[in-house]
């Protein structure tokens, strides 16, 4: 039992970090604001859950892991929220999602889809 | 890690969100050398009310640093023979981690080892705080004080822009629907969550300051989403300021409240029959005047920034 | 070994030596306001690193643990933050006031109008002697 | 295992700061500093975790509250500060 939770924990954490650098070398390589967005704020909420679970999964019952539910709810709740504000703001200021009409189809697909997140 | 510093000196808008990385990191860095209530505080204060003062003062001054008109030479040569003297001066200094160092055999291994006899709080950092160095905490509070008045005297704000104001904002206040049902759930949670760090300072990291600052940060948060008109008519300006003064008296009632009961100043341990009881009660007090004072002072301060933005733009 | 150990001696000094340059170098008074930020962050850096102890753990008492790092800088340090944001505010307080009476938050700007304004103060109060003696010549006669 | 995650993070942490330092729009730096604050909550906890004092969770806590906060505070100021120049920095 104590095994079989490690190992799952374990394997939350390694998932939850590879999201997480997955998310940050999208960060870094994405040609504009939006498709940055995009790989930054869904990859955090993907990772950042894994890694909190994992850990709730190590930490076992107790304040501890009430602590960390309360973290993840409200990195839930609040990454999801100021993402959609940002992309709100950027587009309110004129920022332009980046158009792909010289580039092929298919790099252009994630680029127009942040907008309505 | 701190390398990052170096990299901080472009240009001027940038620099305040770079100043709030660069917070973030040093508390993560005070996590990682056991200060567990600095790592508190400056996360609290350096990412959340610095960088939102350093904005708001931006907005009043404007973003860009018009010159660049730096003069380097003379400035980096002060600089290197500076630090070049200082580290010169560290090459005596005890090395770092190590527990014969000077530092450490004075009068921490009492306040380590006694501490839970004498006062009997497990959060040894509290204790000292409020208790063997209460005057100079109080002393601190005061200079919070004393800052959160001359903040209020040198951004004054007519009535008569307020009441301009007040005519003028339900117009640009109907956005932004979810960040205002978001907060709306979140607000209690972080008020709530002050209340704990407030009150668990005994036990865990936290404390008065600690608590005041988030608090403050809370009402800031609802402040920007949902107008200066709102949250002063929940905090009336009377009553910020009153409670400023509040927490310090509280702080000093309790002092003098120990020299009736036959103690010295702010000797909490008359307060009660037993000493460690009474230790705490005054602990607790303390705290709480503390936590109100730094709560109404953040307040306070930026209310007045954020008058001072609405009064440029109404000009 | 002997030289290793010292380092966290030497981030000290390396911060502190950029937020001096840049109070000293820049002209800007938020950057200065910034500048020192830094300085105080280093002076912070430098009272909790002398705290802590290797193995030693939070200064939160506990069963599990016996050595614990020295709580007596974490105390300084803590208030020290603390005042620090309100001197801070403070300081940008003057500097809003500064902005609003010179129009200008740059060193050499703010100081160009000082002489100016020196200037005019002393050529006025010699106008007024000079006015003034132009009188007195005048009662003279 | 902590270790591993807590490199990581770092690794993506530098990635952030990267593109903070870079971000040719502001937009971009208030991005990079969210997400900074985001692996920073979970660095924080991660490194509680591997000193073996978990209890101190709530600073962990009060990043993700102080992060938010300030990420709503900058898009407000930009919001108010009518000049903002479409988010083109000089």
């Amino acid at each position: 039992m104590e095994l079989a939770l490690d190992i799952l924990s374990w394997f939350c954490l390694v998932m939850g970090s590879f999201f997480c650098l997955t998310g940050g070398v999208g960060l870094l390589r994405f040609p504009d604001f939006f498709t940055r967005i995009h790989s930054a704020s869904l990859t955090d909420t993907l990772g950042a859950s894994l890694i909190l679970i994992g850990l709730v999964l190590q930490a076992g019952w107790g304040i501890v892991s009430a602590k960390l539910v309360l973290i993840l709810i409200f990195s839930l709740l609040a990454g999801t929220t100021a993402s959609h504000a940002m992309a709100k703001a950027a587009l309110k200021s004129g920022l332009e999602p980046h158009k792909n009409d010289k580039k092929e189809e298919s790099s252009g697909g994630p680029a127009s889809k942040p907008s309505l997140t | 890690m701190t390398a990052i510093a170096v990299l901080r000196m472009r240009d001027l808008f940038a620099v305040v969100m770079l100043s709030g990385i660069y917070s973030l990191l040093s508390a993560s860095l005070f996590l990682d050398l056991d200060a567990v209530d600095v790592a508190f505080t400056e996360a609290a204060v350096g990412a959340g009310i610095s960088t939102l003062l350093m904005l708001a003062s931006l907005k009043l001054v404007g973003r860009f640093e018009n010159k660049s008109r730096y003069r380097p030479g003379l400035a980096l040569g002060i600089v290197l023979v500076t630090g070049a003297l200082l580290v010169y001066g560290t090459l005596d200094m005890p090395h770092f981690g190590l527990a014969e160092a000077p530092v450490h055999l004075h009068v921490a291994p009492r306040y380590i080892n006694d501490s839970m006899a004498e006062i009997g709080v497990p959060n040894i950092v509290t204790s000292i705080l409020a208790s063997y160095r209460g005057y100079d905490t109080l002393g601190e509070t005061l200079v919070i004080f004393t800052a959160g008045i001359g903040v209020m005297s040198l951004l004054l704000v007519s009535r008569q822009t307020k009441e301009e104001y007040y005519k003028k904002v339900p117009a640009d206040m109907q956005q932004q629907i979810i960040l205002r049902v978001v907060v709306k759930i979140l607000l209690p949670l972080i008020l709530l969550f002050a209340l704990y760090v407030q009150f668990h300072g005994d036990y865990g990291p936290g404390g008065g300051f600690q608590a005041g600052v988030i608090f403050a940060a809370g009402i800031i948060l609802y402040t920007m989403l949902f107008g200066l008109g709102n949250s002063q008519r929940l905090f009336k300006r009377r009553t910020m300021e009153l409670l400023t003064a509040t927490g310090v008296l509280i702080y000093a009632g309790v002092g003098v409240a120990c020299m009736f009961m036959g103690g010295n100043f702010l000797d909490y341990s008359v307060l009660r029959h037993d000493p460690v009881h009474g230790q705490h009660l005054g602990i607790l007090l303390v705290e709480l005047g503390v936590g109100i004072t730094v709560a109404a002072v953040m307040i306070v301060i930026f209310f007045k920034f954020t008058w001072r933005t609405v009064k440029h733009r109404y000009k | 070994m002997n030289i290793i150990g010292l380092y966290n001696y030497w981030i000290v000094v390396l911060l502190m030596m950029i937020g001096f340059y840049i109070v000293i170098a820049h002209e800007n008074l938020i950057k200065k306001l910034i500048g020192l930020g830094i300085f105080q962050t280093s002076v912070f850096f430098f009272y909790i690193s002398m705290g802590k102890i290797t193995g030693g753990t939070a200064p939160i008492l506990d069963e599990k643990w016996q050595l614990y790092s020295n709580p007596l800088p974490h105390v300084l340090i803590l208030t020290a933050i603390v005042v620090g944001i309100a001197t801070t505010a403070m300081g940008l307080s003057l500097v809003v006031r500064i902005q609003e009476a010179y129009g200008s938050i740059e060193e050499s700007d703010i100081q160009a109008q000082d002489a100016l304004d020196q200037l005019e103060c002393s050529l006025e109060a010699y106008g007024i002697r000079y006015a003034q003696s132009l009188n007195d010549q005048d009662l003279n006669e | 295992m902590y270790a591993l995650t807590a490199v990581t993070l770092l690794m993506v942490m530098s990635l952030a700061l990267t593109r903070a330092f870079m971000g040719p729009t502001l937009y971009d730096r208030i991005l990079a500093v969210n997400n900074f604050g985001t692996k920073t909550v979970l660095l924080l906890a991660i490194i509680d975790f591997m000193a073996g004092r978990p209890d101190f969770l709530d600073i962990a806590i009060v990043y993700a509250l102080i992060n938010f906060i300030s990420i709503i505070g900058v898009l407000r100021f930009f919001e108010y500060a009518g000049n903002s120049a479409a988010g083109e920095e000089n």
